[in-house]
C-alpha cells in the first residue's frame, strides 16, 4: 500500500509508543538470531571465501534480506521495551528523503562527498584521526594537527581527552562536557595550525 | 534506539543539521555468522535513514573475538552490505577502522590497506581511521595509518571486483597469522617529533616495508 | 546531574545563565521567616555554586498556588531586601495571579507584587502566569501592562508609604481567594487578528488603575 | 581560611560526590526544617504584618546574614546522588563577586539594560512581559506572545508553552518537546517582528 508520507523522527517515536512490548532479552537472544538465521535460509545468502561479493544477484538478494529483516523483525527501544514496525513502502520513501551529496567543512577546506555507485575513480572521502582513541591532554592538539597536515585526509575524526585540566572526563559528569568543549576548540586549533581551518570535524 | 537518541536527532533535525549515524554490528554476537550479521548491517543502515533521518551511515563491522573491523569476515560483512545498499540506493555509506596491531608496524598498515581497498571496492563514500590497537590504548594513533588509509583507497579506485579480492586475500593472509601476538606498536610520542610534527625514520622505514609488501600483493601506490 | 550538566556546558561557553528556583511558603521550610531565610541561601547559592548570571524567584503559597498572597509577597520582599542591602546582586521575581484575565482582581494582584518587587530592589519582573499559570490561554498582554506601570508608579517612594498602600490593596483581593474570577482566555478579551484587547479588558483596566490611585499609587498616565 | 577560587560547576560535582549520604526524607524533614527554624531564633528573624516591605534596615541584614549561615551549614542537596555537599561562607563571597553585575538583554534599538538598582531606585526594572510558562494553544501563539511584544511597557519577553504541536500533544521527555519548543521559539520570532520589535530580549 503506497506510504503516505516518509517517516520523520516523530513518527518514529509514535511508533514506538504504539510499539508491541518485548523484553530485551527475547529481542537479543530469540528475535534478532531467528530471523536472521530466517531470512539467510530465505534469500539464500552464503558468502563463500571471497571477501567482495562478485555475484550480482546475490549482492540484491542481501539488499532484499536485509528490507525483509527491517520489516518482519522492527527495530526495538530498550527505554519502552517496545519495538515498532515499518511497512515496505515507507522504508523506500525514507531513502529517497536521505541526501545523495553532502559537502563537509567550508571554504575552501570544503570537500563534498557523493554517492559513488560501484568501485568509481572518484575516490571517497578520507576522514582521518585517533577515531575516538583516548589521547593525553598534553598532545592532543598535535596528534590531531598532524592529521589535519594529510593532505590525503579531507575531514577529521576526533580522538577522546580522557583528562581536562588535569581531572578524569568521567562520562555523564560536568567534567566529559568540559572535556568534549575542549576536544572542540583543540580539533579547530589543530586545523588552523594546518593551515585548514575549514575543516569538516 | 533509545529514548535520549531519538529526542537528540529530533533537535538536530530540527535545525538543519547533518546527522550522521554510527552503528557497529558485532560479528558473533547476538546477529550469529557474517550473513545474517549482514542482513542486520544492511537493515540497521536503511533504518538510520528510513526512520532516524540520518544523513550519512558510519558502519564498523566488528569481530566479537579480536575487536577489529581488519578481520576477513568483517571484512566481508563490511564489503557485502555496502555492495548491497550502494546496488540498490545512493545512500551515502562510511567505514571505520579498527586494527589490531599498534602505530609504526607492518601489520598495523597492511590491516589498514587491506580495509581501505575493500571499502572503496565496494562503493563506499567516506573511510574513518584509523583506531589503531583497537582504539582502546592512550596515544596509539598516528596520521600514517590515515596516509595509507587515504592512498590505498586511491589506488583501489576503478580496479574491478575480482582483482581487488585477489590482493586483499593475499594482504590478509599476510597478517591474519598473528593474531594472538599482535606487534604492539609504538605510542605518537614514540614515533613522531612532537615539535614540528614529522614521522619518525623508523616510521617511514616501516612505512616503505609496507609498501613493498603491499606491491608483492599486486598493488602499487 | 542534568542540571548540573547543563550549567557545565553553559558555563564553558558563556551563556547568560538564569536560574529560577521558587520556595514554597508552608511546605519543607515551614513559616514566613523561615522560607525568606531558605530563599536568601538558596538566591545565594544559585550565584555561589551553581554560576547563576541572575536570579528568578517566586516565592509560592502552598495552599493558594500563588506568589501574590501576603505571606509569599513578604518572604519575597525581605528576601530581595536582604540580598539587595548586602551585594549587587541581580534578582528577578515571577508572577502568579489566583485570578483570570480580564478581572480586577487579576490586575489588582499583578501590581501588588508589581510594587513589592519594585520597592524591595528587584531589577527584573517577569510576568503574568495569571490563572495560576495553569489554565490554557489565560493570559494576555495587558497584565504585563500593569505590572509594569504599577512598578513604574512605585520607583522611589519611601518605603512606609509603600506599605501603606499595600495595607490597602492586598486585603482588597485576598478575601476573594475561595471564589476569585476564573476570568476569559486571550480569545474572549483580544481580538485575536488584530491583537487588540477589547473595549471590555479595556473598562476593566480602567478601574482596576482608578483603584490603585484611590489607594495612593501615583500613576499619572 | 581564604577562599581557593569561586566555585565551578566541575568543582561542585566533585564535591557532592564526596559529599554525606543523607536521605531525601531526612533531608526535606528534618535538616531543612531544624536549620531553618534554628537560624530564626538564633538571629531573631520577626517580620511585622504590616510591613509587607521590610522597613527595618538591621532585620535585612541580620536576614542575610542567616541565609548566608544556612547555606554554609547546610550545603545543597543532589537527588540524583542522595548527597550533600558543603561550601564555606569566603567561597560564598568569591562566588558573589565574580557573578557580572551588567548585563543586557536582546539586540540594537530593542535591548534592555540589567543593571543593579539597590533600594526603590528610581531606575525601573526591566518588565519582561509574556505567559511565564503557562499553556497556550497553538493557533494562537504567536497572537498571545505578541500582545506581551507590543505593550511599550514590556521590555522583554518570557515564553508561554505551546501544548500542542502540528496536532500532536508535545510530551516531555520524548521528540515532540522538542519540535514544540523550536516552534516556540520561531513563534516568538515572528511575534517580535509583527510588533516591530524584533530584538527583543526572550
Amino acid at each position: 500500500m503506497t506510504a503516505r508520507n516518509y517517516i520523520d523522527v516523530y513518527e518514529t517515536y509514535d511508533r514506538f509508543a504504539e510499539g508491541k512490548k518485548v523484553s530485551e532479552k527475547e529481542w537479543d537472544y530469540t528475535i534478532i538470531p531467528r530471523n536472521a538465521q530466517m531470512m539467510k535460509e530465505r534469500y539464500e545468502i552464503d558468502f563463500g571465501r571471497t571477501i567482495l561479493p562478485t555475484d550480482q544477484d546475490l549482492v540484491d538478494r542481501l539488499f532484499i534480506a536485509g528490507v525483509d529483516m527491517l520489516i518482519t523483525t522492527g527495530i526495538f527501544n530498550p527505554d519502552l521495551g517496545t519495538a515498532l514496525s515499518i511497512e515496505e513502502d515507507e522504508i523506500y520513501e525514507g531513502l529517497k528523503m536521505a541526501p545523495k551529496k553532502l559537502k563537509l567543512g567550508r571554504g575552501k577546506d570544503k570537500c563534498s562527498c557523493k554517492a559513488r555507485r560501484g568501485n568509481t575513480l572518484r575516490k571517497p572521502v578520507i576522514q582521518g584521526g585517533p577515531t575516538g582513541a583516548p589521547v593525553s591532554e598534553g598532545i592532543f592538539t598535535q596528534m590531531i594537527e598532524s592529521y589535519a597536515q594529510e593532505p590525503t585526509v579531507d575531514t577529521i575524526v576526533s580522538g577522546v581527552l580522557n583528562t581536562v585540566d588535569g581531572h578524569p572526563a568521567s562520562t555523564n559528569t560536568p567534567w566529559e562536557i568540559k572535556a568534549t568543549m575542549a576536544e572542540v576548540r583543540y580539533n579547530r586549533e589543530a586545523t588552523r595550525r594546518a593551515g585548514r581551518p575549514g575543516m569538516c570535524i | 534506539m533509545d529514548m535520549s537518541g531519538l529526542n537528540m536527532l529530533a533537535g538536530w533535525h530540527g535545525a538543519g543539521d547533518i546527522i550522521m549515524i554510527e552503528q557497529m554490528p558485532i560479528m558473533g554476537g547476538y546477529t550469529g555468522g557474517p550473513e545474517e550479521t549482514a542482513i542486520c548491517d544492511v537493515a540497521a543502515t536503511i533504518a538510520s535513514f528510513a526512520l532516524f533521518n540520518c544523513d550519512i551511515h558510519l558502519d564498523g563491522p566488528i569481530h566479537i573475538r579480536w575487536g577489529t573491523t581488519t578481520t576477513r569476515e568483517t571484512l566481508q560483512v563490511a564489503a557485502h552490505t555496502a555492495m548491497a545498499l550502494d546496488y540498490n540506493t545512493d545512500l551515502l555509506l562510511g567505514n571505520q577502522y579498527y586494527t589490531l596491531a599498534g602505530p609504526c608496524t607492518e601489520m598495523c598498515l597492511l590491516e589498514t590497506a587491506a580495509q581501505a581497498l575493500v571499502d572503496t571496492a565496494s562503493g563506499r563514500e567516506l573511510l574513518s581511521g584509523v583506531a589503531s590497537s583497537k582504539g582502546t590504548v592512550q596515544d596509539k594513533t598516528t596520521p600514517m595509518e590515515a596516509r595509507i588509509m587515504g592512498e590505498a583507497s586511491m589506488a583501489a579506485c576503478g580496479m574491478s571486483i575480482p582483482e581487488i579480492n585477489r590482493i586483499v586475500d593475499n594482504i590478509v593472509s599476510r597478517y591474519e597469522g598473528n593474531y594472538l601476538h599482535p606487534p604492539t606498536g609504538k605510542r605518537f610520542q614514540e614515533c613522531y617529533n612532537i615539535h614540528d610534527l614529522v614521522p619518525s625514520d623508523e616510521y617511514l622505514e616501516t612505512y616503505d616495508s609496507a609498501l613493498r609488501i603491499l606491491s608483492d600483493c599486486g598493488i602499487d601506490f | 546531574m542534568t542540571g548540573l550538566n547543563m550549567l557545565a556546558g553553559w558555563t564553558t561557553v558563556g551563556d547568560m545563565i538564569m536560574i529560577e528556583q521558587m520556595p514554597i511558603f508552608g511546605g519543607y521550610t515551614g513559616g514566613i521567616e523561615e522560607t525568606a531565610i531558605c530563599d536568601v541561601a538558596t538566591t545565594l547559592g544559585s550565584f555561589a555554586c551553581f554560576s547563576g548570571n541572575f536570579h528568578l524567584d517566586g516565592p509560592i503559597h502552598i495552599r493558594w498556588g500563588v506568589t501574590t498572597a501576603k505571606e509569599t509577597l513578604q518572604v519575597a520582599a525581605y528576601a530581595a531586601a536582604a540580598i539587595d542591602q548586602n551585594t549587587d546582586l541581580l534578582l528577578a521575581n515571577q508572577y502568579y495571579p489566583m485570578a483570570g484575565p480580564c478581572t480586577e482582581m487579576c490586575l489588582l494582584e499583578t501590581a501588588a507584587q508589581a510594587i513589592v518587587d519594585t520597592a524591595s530592589g528587584r531589577e527584573l519582573l517577569s510576568g503574568s502566569a495569571a490563572a495560576k499559570g495553569v489554565v490554557q490561554d489565560k493570559t494576555t498582554g495587558m497584565e504585563a501592562r500593569i505590572m509594569g506601570v504599577a512598578s513604574e508608579a512605585t520607583c522611589g517612594m519611601k518605603i512606609s508609604d509603600v506599605n501603606e498602600i499595600l495595607n490597602k490593596l492586598v486585603p482588597s483581593y485576598e478575601c476573594n481567594y475561595t471564589n476569585a474570577p476564573a476570568g476569559k482566555t486571550f480569545q474572549e478579551c483580544y481580538d485575536v487578528k488584530t491583537v487588540k484587547p477589547t473595549k471590555e479588558y479595556l473598562e476593566v483596566y480602567d478601574k482596576a488603575v482608578a483603584q490603585l490611585k484611590d489607594f495612593g499609587l501615583d500613576i499619572k498616565h | 581560611m581564604a577562599a581557593t577560587r569561586a566555585l565551578t560547576i566541575p568543582d561542585v560535582y566533585d564535591r557532592f560526590v564526596k559529599g554525606k549520604k543523607v536521605s531525601v526524607e531526612e533531608w526535606d524533614y528534618k535538616i531543612t526544617p531544624g536549620n531553618l527554624t534554628a537560624l530564626k531564633e538564633k538571629y531573631n528573624i520577626k517580620f511585622e504584618p504590616d510591613q509587607i516591605v521590610p522597613e527595618d534596615k538591621d532585620l535585612c541584614n541580620r536576614l542575610f546574614q542567616a541565609g548566608l549561615e544556612m547555606l554554609v551549614t547546610t550545603g545543597y542537596y543532589n537527588q540524583d546522588l542522595g548527597r550533600v555537599m558543603h561550601v564555606t561562607e569566603e567561597e560564598v563571597w568569591e562566588g558573589i563577586r565574580k557573578t557580572p553585575t551588567k548585563l543586557e538583554f536582546g539586540e540594537n534599538k530593542d535591548k534592555a539594560r540589567f543593571y543593579p538598582r539597590h533600594g526603590n531606585s528610581n531606575v525601573k526594572p526591566v518588565i519582561q512581559g509574556g505567559p511565564t510558562g503557562s499553556p497556550i494553544s497553538e493557533d494562537v501563539f504567536v497572537q498571545v506572545m505578541q500582545s506581551y511584544a507590543q505593550e511599550g511597557i514590556v521590555d522583554t519577553i518570557v515564553n508561554g508553552v505551546m501544548t500542542t504541536i502540528e496536532g500532536h500533544p508535545a510530551k516531555t521527555k520524548t521528540p515532540y518537546e522538542i519540535r514544540a519548543t523550536m516552534a516556540e521559539l520561531r513563534a516568538v520570532k515572528e511575534a517580535r517582528v509583527r510588533a516591530a520589535r524584533p530584538g527583543m530580549g526572550v
